[in-house]
């Protein structure tokens, strides 16, 4: 059997990561294909209902990356979208989601080895923990568990 | 229904050889909404454009995706060829298929599955990109120049000279700035207020420039090409318009014992007063802090009956003055740290240590000592001076650890000038290292040590203090094996660190700009965007920015100038449409936006019904200021707030058509 | 009231009296001082000149033997012993690595948030808010405050406020009736351990404190520090023949100084105990106003 | 409560105001809310210690909004509702009143929002034990059990959004749940939608959320979704040092920053 190769989406802001992953790409880092990067200008546009989206609809992981402190394009995006993130993962995390399942990092636009390396990292970590079933088939496993429990009356 | 064309580009063999081009153009044709598809080998080579622009008319597309390099690289080609082809530009988007995909990993199936994901992503966030139109804003050609020391006079007459009007507000009552203080200038040793009086004047005596000295800038508000600023004059107490500036009110003056600025502390001057002769206007104010006629209730009032010009007016008031201006340069200079910052060197207890501006008054021949050396103790001619460079700077244990730049310099100069007027004085000067990196600097300095006779001692003074009625400074001499050395002096020179002008932060509040911990201005960008700010239509112009000398000072005055006309030669300029927008019918008015957008361009809007009442209010944006980082939009609860190009459906069916899901 | 106390070496031997006065001034005021049990030395003015480890180690165990026996607060009247002391704690705090490998050869954990008082943070504290009522005596004389070297450095580690030019003593000095003059020296190096090795560099560098001190009309120099003391008062001899003047100001620790504006006898406060007699200092008390 | 109803006549009959919001006596004699505008229904007004709704959930209806004095019986829940409120500028258009009664039984007219803050200050509420302990639980949890834990009680919720419509932070006229252009949550009460809408709300009100628990209370299938609001508040409070509804002119830990906050889980 082949061994399971995951679904990893990227959001990115455009000036530092987006930046980082086309450095990566021109000097020929190479890196785990399973990454698909989506572009926003700012890692503060970066809205957590599309994570839960992703989550949804099948990615197995989620990489979240934009500019070091102090180095957003736009003064300060980076800074509340900190605090967002923090909030949001403490949040799912208390709500029982697996947390190793999405990865917050600042890459540069300097830095193409780190998202090379970053990549592969999360790949590895996430190919580790398996396809990521437990949101995909929550609503299926509820119907099977009301028909069941209907059955078992 | 949407009609997307789909190119994909090869790359000569930089994508054509890891992804299978004809596969992905083969998949794109058939994804929802796309109409055309192809694949050539360079799609940003003529040919390659035209291939869009004939699609485009031939297929009646309505979208574009090139599925090639990264858009830093050819986003504004592609956008302009879908122009070309008779639609709006930006409903082009670019797939990058090539850093982030082809150079990235091997050729494999998984690597061309991966280019299709790319494009079928693009092309659903292309079915919901809509016609955008760059943003007209129109500029109002004057310019605001905060400071009027030699940055704002060079910045102003550049200004003025191109044919635009120029406001000068200047918080003195004279312009001039530090420049006016110093006796000669480094490496050239030209009289400094030579070389600036007649900059003085010419600005006094421009048809473009209005001057308003005795004024600070009160609020700022708007944005590039439209601020609208608030100026505070204060009162004078002296009409200008009468005032012949004939000098008989401040000899009268009985109030003559306040020190003065201009001569940093070492003369007094009066209550009425002009900083210096030359001062422009050379028209004089009354400071009312100092003056008898205020402090004691109209008591006094001598200069008023003196005056035959019946200019003495006690009774104005501050008055504000509303101007609209299109751009604003700061030019508001800098400090120098002084008075008790270094108790170890005795400053402030001891008359006869002083600091580097002190000394140009000294050495100035306009100066309280007509330009021969004393000591302000009891005015004896020193015959031993130390300087001591790097006083506070580049010294972590005083909190500054940046270069003050101009000292290594001015205290070359300082040695210099003193061994010029006393030959056979002894001047030693302690530095750390001697920072002379400009043109004519080093061999300046070489001559004060070769010709002058100045002796440089490499080391620190860790101590200053008073004995029989010298000055022991004790300090290390660290190419001499560490040896300590005690000099016995007359007087001492502190090159005192170069820090942010005090009011600094408050200006920048007003205006919007950032600044580093130590209160100067921050650029934009600090080597390709080095005299513009984070707020566009705001410049910067010397040493508010970091310590600078005078040359420096003047062509960063001039480079922020060129910006300014540069804004200044269209009638109106066009911006990024990628900017917020809010539908005012669902926001509630929380108005919790606000604090997070870094450009304050989110405005509280009234909501109002036929008959003018306020029924609510909204959130709106000015896309004067947005700069379109959206993160207004990701906190907004109720999705009030859209990024237009990125927008919540755009982004939505990105995500949902990575992971392949119908949307 | 109850403060944790740190003697060190020389509080218990040559500086005897400086542990006796500091006694004597808490006691009146209500305070009792708890020594830290099976407490070592400090390390100075070896240990970091060898082995790094050693230096953080030593001090560090005064300070987990400290709180194993539940002091939140500590007076280190020693200068030396303090900047050892708290130089440890702050690299244990600063250093994660270090600290675990302290903890290690300590076998017993330090949480590191014991608060290190000097003798000036003490007074300033403690005795400061209740000194008014205790003071009998005016101290009148010109006194020059010395700090020496340790004290107020380094500015991470030292509580006074202004390093190059700190007022602390002086303030002390006031609430005890005296003048404190203005002088350049407060703050230079006495000699310090070269005491003992190196007796010409101690009598020259402290010779220049004590004349300057004389020069500008002290009648004597107030210190915190046991070394300070020793190379002032023990060393005199050699400062003389250094500076070739015969200065005969004595040297008081402010604890001493303190206690004779409250009232408390010479004896008690153990003036008996220095080289440069002290008589002059007495004779000058009178009686506070009331 | 006599006290309480003669003020409410007075306020009324001066004028100050021209409708009470208060608590009444209900079915079961619990209390529910009553809505005064004349002094013949002042007779209805009580107060107990069972008056824990937060009555300033009304204060969004364009009924009262209609009467525009209003005055308001106010709970701590509830002055810290109309505190976070006046930050997030929705009550600019009544002319509040706010009385309280206060821990030894005196009715406070409050003169202004200044001293309804500092009386906030002084009377700031914890969490209940009971909502502490269950925290507690949850946070002892594995993950597993955590995630079990919230997929079976969501699995039950039945998309009723009585925890919206019971809290006085839900104000938006449309709320994300109705938008669909683009649809962000689904109609159906799926589980996994139900996961996006708690997640939603929890993300929508941490750290503005004043923790009255009333949607907790309301939830007609048992779920206790005031505790997700409760541990983002308890996490914002640890990580930010921000609290909400204790000022009326900044209540809001998400829409600043400080250049320091932390960032160890972020590579």
């Amino acid at each position: 059997m082949s061994q399971f190769e995951p679904k990893i989406v990227a959001f990115v802001c455009n000036w530092c990561t987006y930046a980082g992953a086309d450095l990566a790409g021109t000097s020929r880092a190479k890196y785990a294909s399973n990454v698909r990067i989506i572009r926003f200008p700012c890692t503060g546009r970066i809205d957590f209902m599309l994570l839960m989206k992703a989550f949804q609809n099948g990615t197995d992981g989620i990489i979240v990356s934009g500019c070091h402190p102090n180095d957003c394009h736009y003064t300060s995006g980076n800074f509340h979208a900190r605090r967002r993130w923090m909030v949001f993962r403490s949040l799912i995390d208390f709500m029982g989601f697996d947390t190793e399942r999405i990865t917050f990092s600042w890459v540069s636009a300097a830095e193409g080895a780190k998202w090379a390396d970053l990549v592969n990292e999360v790949t590895e970590k996430v190919r580790a923990l398996g396809p990521f079933t437990e949101f995909k088939n929550i609503d299926y496993n509820s119907f099977n568990q009301l028909d069941n429990g209907a059955i078992a009356k | 229904m949407a009609r997307i064309g789909v190119f994909i580009c090869h790359c000569g063999e930089n994508i054509s050889a890891t992804v299978d081009v004809e596969k992905v153009a083969e998949v794109a044709s058939k994804l929802q909404g796309v109409a055309f598809s192809t694949h050539y080998k360079y799609m940003c080579s003529s040919p390659g454009q035209d291939k869009i622009i004939q699609a485009i008319k031939e297929y009646k597309l309505t979208g574009i995706v090139v599925a090639a390099c990264s858009p830093r690289m050819h986003e504004t080609t592609f956008r302009k060829a879908t122009a070309e082809g008779g639609i709006n530009p930006y409903l082009c988007e670019m797939a990058n298929i090539r850093e982030h995909c082809s150079w990235v990993h091997e050729k494999s199936e998984e690597t061309t599955q991966k280019a299709i994901d790319i494009v079928r992503t693009l092309v659903a966030k292309v079915r919901r990109n809509a016609p955008l139109f760059p943003i007209k804003v129109p500029v109002t050609k004057t310019a605001l120049v905060i400071g009027g020391g030699i940055a704002g006079i060079q910045a102003a007459l550049d200004i003025a000279n191109a044919g635009h009007k120029v406001i000068i507000v200047e918080k003195q009552p004279s312009i001039g700035g530090h420049m006016s203080q110093l006796s000669e200038t480094f490496p050239t040793l030209d009289c400094s207020q030579c070389i600036l009086t007649p900059r003085m004047v010419e600005v006094s005596q421009h048809p473009n420039i209005t001057l308003h000295t005795y004024a600070e800038v009160e609020s700022v508000s708007g944005f590039i090409g439209n601020f609208d600023v608030k100026i505070k004059m204060k009162a004078k107490s002296v009409d200008h318009s009468k005032c012949t500036g004939c000098g008989e009110c401040w000899q009268k003056c009985p109030n003559k014992k306040i020190p003065d600025e201009f001569n940093a502390g070492l003369s007094n001057r009066t209550a009425i007063y002009t900083p210096f002769p030359q001062a422009v206007p050379n028209k004089p104010v009354i400071d009312r802090a100092n003056c008898t006629w205020f402090t004691k209730g109209g008591k006094c009032g001598l200069c008023k009956k003196t005056c035959k010009a019946e200019a003495i007016d006690y009774e104005t008031t501050d008055e504000y003055l509303d101007i609209k201006v299109g751009a604003i340069v700061t030019a508001t200079g800098f400090d120098l740290k002084h008075s008790d910052f270094f108790p170890e060197y005795g400053y402030g207890e001891y008359k006869d240590v002083i600091d580097g501006m002190q000394f140009e008054r000294l050495a100035s021949a306009s100066g309280p000592t007509a330009g021969v050396i004393r000591r302000p103790s009891d005015g004896k001619i020193p015959e031993k001076i130390v300087f001591v460079a790097c006083a506070g700077s580049r010294d972590k244990a005083k909190g500054i650890e940046y270069c003050s730049k101009i000292c290594c310099m001015y205290t070359a100069k300082h040695a210099m000038l003193y061994k010029h007027k006393n030959h056979e004085g002894k001047a030693y000067v302690f530095y750390m290292d001697i920072r002379a990196a400009g043109k004519g600097y080093d061999e300046f300095v070489r001559r004060a040590i070769e010709e002058d006779d100045v002796q440089y001692i490499r080391g620190r003074v860790s101590k200053i203090y008073e004995k029989d009625g010298k000055l022991i400074v004790k300090g290390v001499d660290t190419l001499l094996n560490a040896q300590p050395v005690d000099i016995e002096a007359d007087m001492v020179v502190l090159a005192t660190a170069v820090i942010a002008n005090k009011e600094s932060e408050s200006l920048a509040q007003k205006l919007h700009i950032s600044y580093d911990k130590h209160h100067f201005f921050a650029e934009a960008h600090p080597k390709l965007k080095p005299v513009e700010t984070n707020t566009a239509g705001i410049m910067l112009a010397g040493a508010c920015q970091s310590a600078r000398d005078i040359p420096e000072t003047v062509a960063q005055a001039s480079a922020s100038a060129s910006k300014t006309i540069a804004l200044f030669s269209n009638n109106e300029m066009s911006r990024e449409p990628a900017v917020a927008l809010v539908n005012n019918v669902n926001c509630t008015g929380c108005l919790l936006c606000q604090e997070v957008c870094p450009y304050l361009a989110i405005e509280k809007e009234e909501i109002k019904d036929r008959n003018g009442n306020i029924l609510r209010y909204a959130a709106k944006i000015n896309s004067g200021l947005c700069q379109g980082c959206g993160t207004c939009v990701a906190m907004c609860r109720n999705k009030s707030i859209d990024l237009q190009g990125f927008s919540n459906e755009q982004m939505l069916g990105e995500v949902m058509s990575l992971l392949n899901k119908p949307f | 009231m109850k403060v944790g106390y740190y003697p060190g070496c020389s509080l218990e031997a040559s500086s005897k009296e400086y542990s006796d006065s500091l006694f004597a001034v808490a006691e009146k005021c209500g305070i009792s001082l708890e020594i830290i049990n099976d407490w070592n030395c400090c390390g100075a003015s070896t240990a970091h000149n060898l082995n790094h480890e050693l230096a953080v180690a030593l001090p560090a165990r005064s300070l987990a033997l400290a709180e194993k026996q539940g002091l939140t607060e500590i007076v280190i009247p020693c200068a030396a012993c303090y900047s050892r002391l708290s130089q440890s704690q702050y690299e244990l705090n600063q250093d994660s690595i270090i600290k675990t490998k302290v903890e290690n050869y300590l076998n017993m954990s330090i949480s590191g948030s014991i608060k290190l008082l000097t003798v000036l943070d003490f007074l300033h504290k403690y005795i400061f808010p209740v000194v008014d009522q205790h003071i009998v005596n005016k101290l009148n004389q010109k006194t020059a405050c010395y700090y020496g070297c340790l004290l107020a450095r380094p500015k991470e580690t030292s509580t006074i406020k202004r390093t190059e030019d700190p007022m602390e003593m002086e303030e002390v000095m006031q609430k005890a009736g005296a003048t404190p003059i203005k002088w350049a020296f407060k703050t230079e190096c006495c000699g310090a351990g070269f005491s003992v090795s190196k007796t010409d560099i101690v009598a020259k560098l402290s010779g220049k404190i004590i004349e300057d001190a004389a020069d500008r009309g002290a009648e004597s120099i107030i210190v915190a520090c046991p070394m300070c003391h020793m190379n002032l008062d023990m060393r005199r001899p050699n400062i003389k023949k250094q500076i070739k003047r015969d200065i005969n100001i004595p040297v008081l620790f402010i604890t001493q100084a303190l206690g004779l504006s409250m009232g408390i006898s010479a004896d008690r406060l153990g003036l008996n105990k220095h080289y440069v007699p002290t008589d002059k200092t007495e004779k000058c008390i009178i009686k506070k106003e009331a | 409560m006599e006290q309480l109803q003669n003020k409410v006549a007075e306020l009324l009959e001066k004028g100050t105001i021209s409708l009470m919001i208060g608590f009444q006596t209900g079915l079961c004699n619990d209390p529910v809310p009553c809505f005064i505008e004349s002094a013949s229904q002042i007779s209805q007004l009580i107060y107990n210690s069972h008056c824990k709704h937060n009555l300033a959930v009304y204060l969004h209806k364009p009924e009262v909004k209609q009467a525009k004095k209003v005055g308001i019986f106010g709970n701590i829940a509830t002055l810290r509702s109309i505190l976070q409120l006046l930050s997030e500028n929705q009550l600019w258009d009544l002319e509040l009143t706010i009385i309280t009664i206060n821990a030894s039984q005196e009715l406070i007219v409050f003169d202004s929002i200044a001293s309804v803050e500092q009386y906030i200050q002084t009377n700031f509420p914890e969490l209940t034990d009971e909502e502490k302990e269950l925290i507690e639980k949850i946070n002892a949890m594995s993950r597993q059990e955590r995630w079990t834990y919230w997929k079976d009680l969501f699995s039950t919720c039945i998309k009723c959004y009585a925890c919206r419509a019971v809290c006085p932070m839900c104000y938006c006229t449309q709320c994300t749940v109705e938008c669909n252009q683009p649809q962000w949550i689904k109609v159906s009460s799926e589980t996994s939608g139900n996961f996006e809408w708690h997640t939603m709300r929890a993300m929508h009100l941490a750290g503005r959320c004043i923790n009255c628990g009333e949607c907790g209370r309301i939830c007609p299938v048992g779920i206790p979704v005031h505790l997700l609001t409760a541990k983002m508040n308890l996490d914002i409070k640890k990580e930010f040092g921000a609290r909400s509804g204790i000022s009326s002119s900044n209540g809001y830990a998400l829409n600043t920053f400080n250049p320091n906050d932390k960032d160890g889980f972020i590579k």
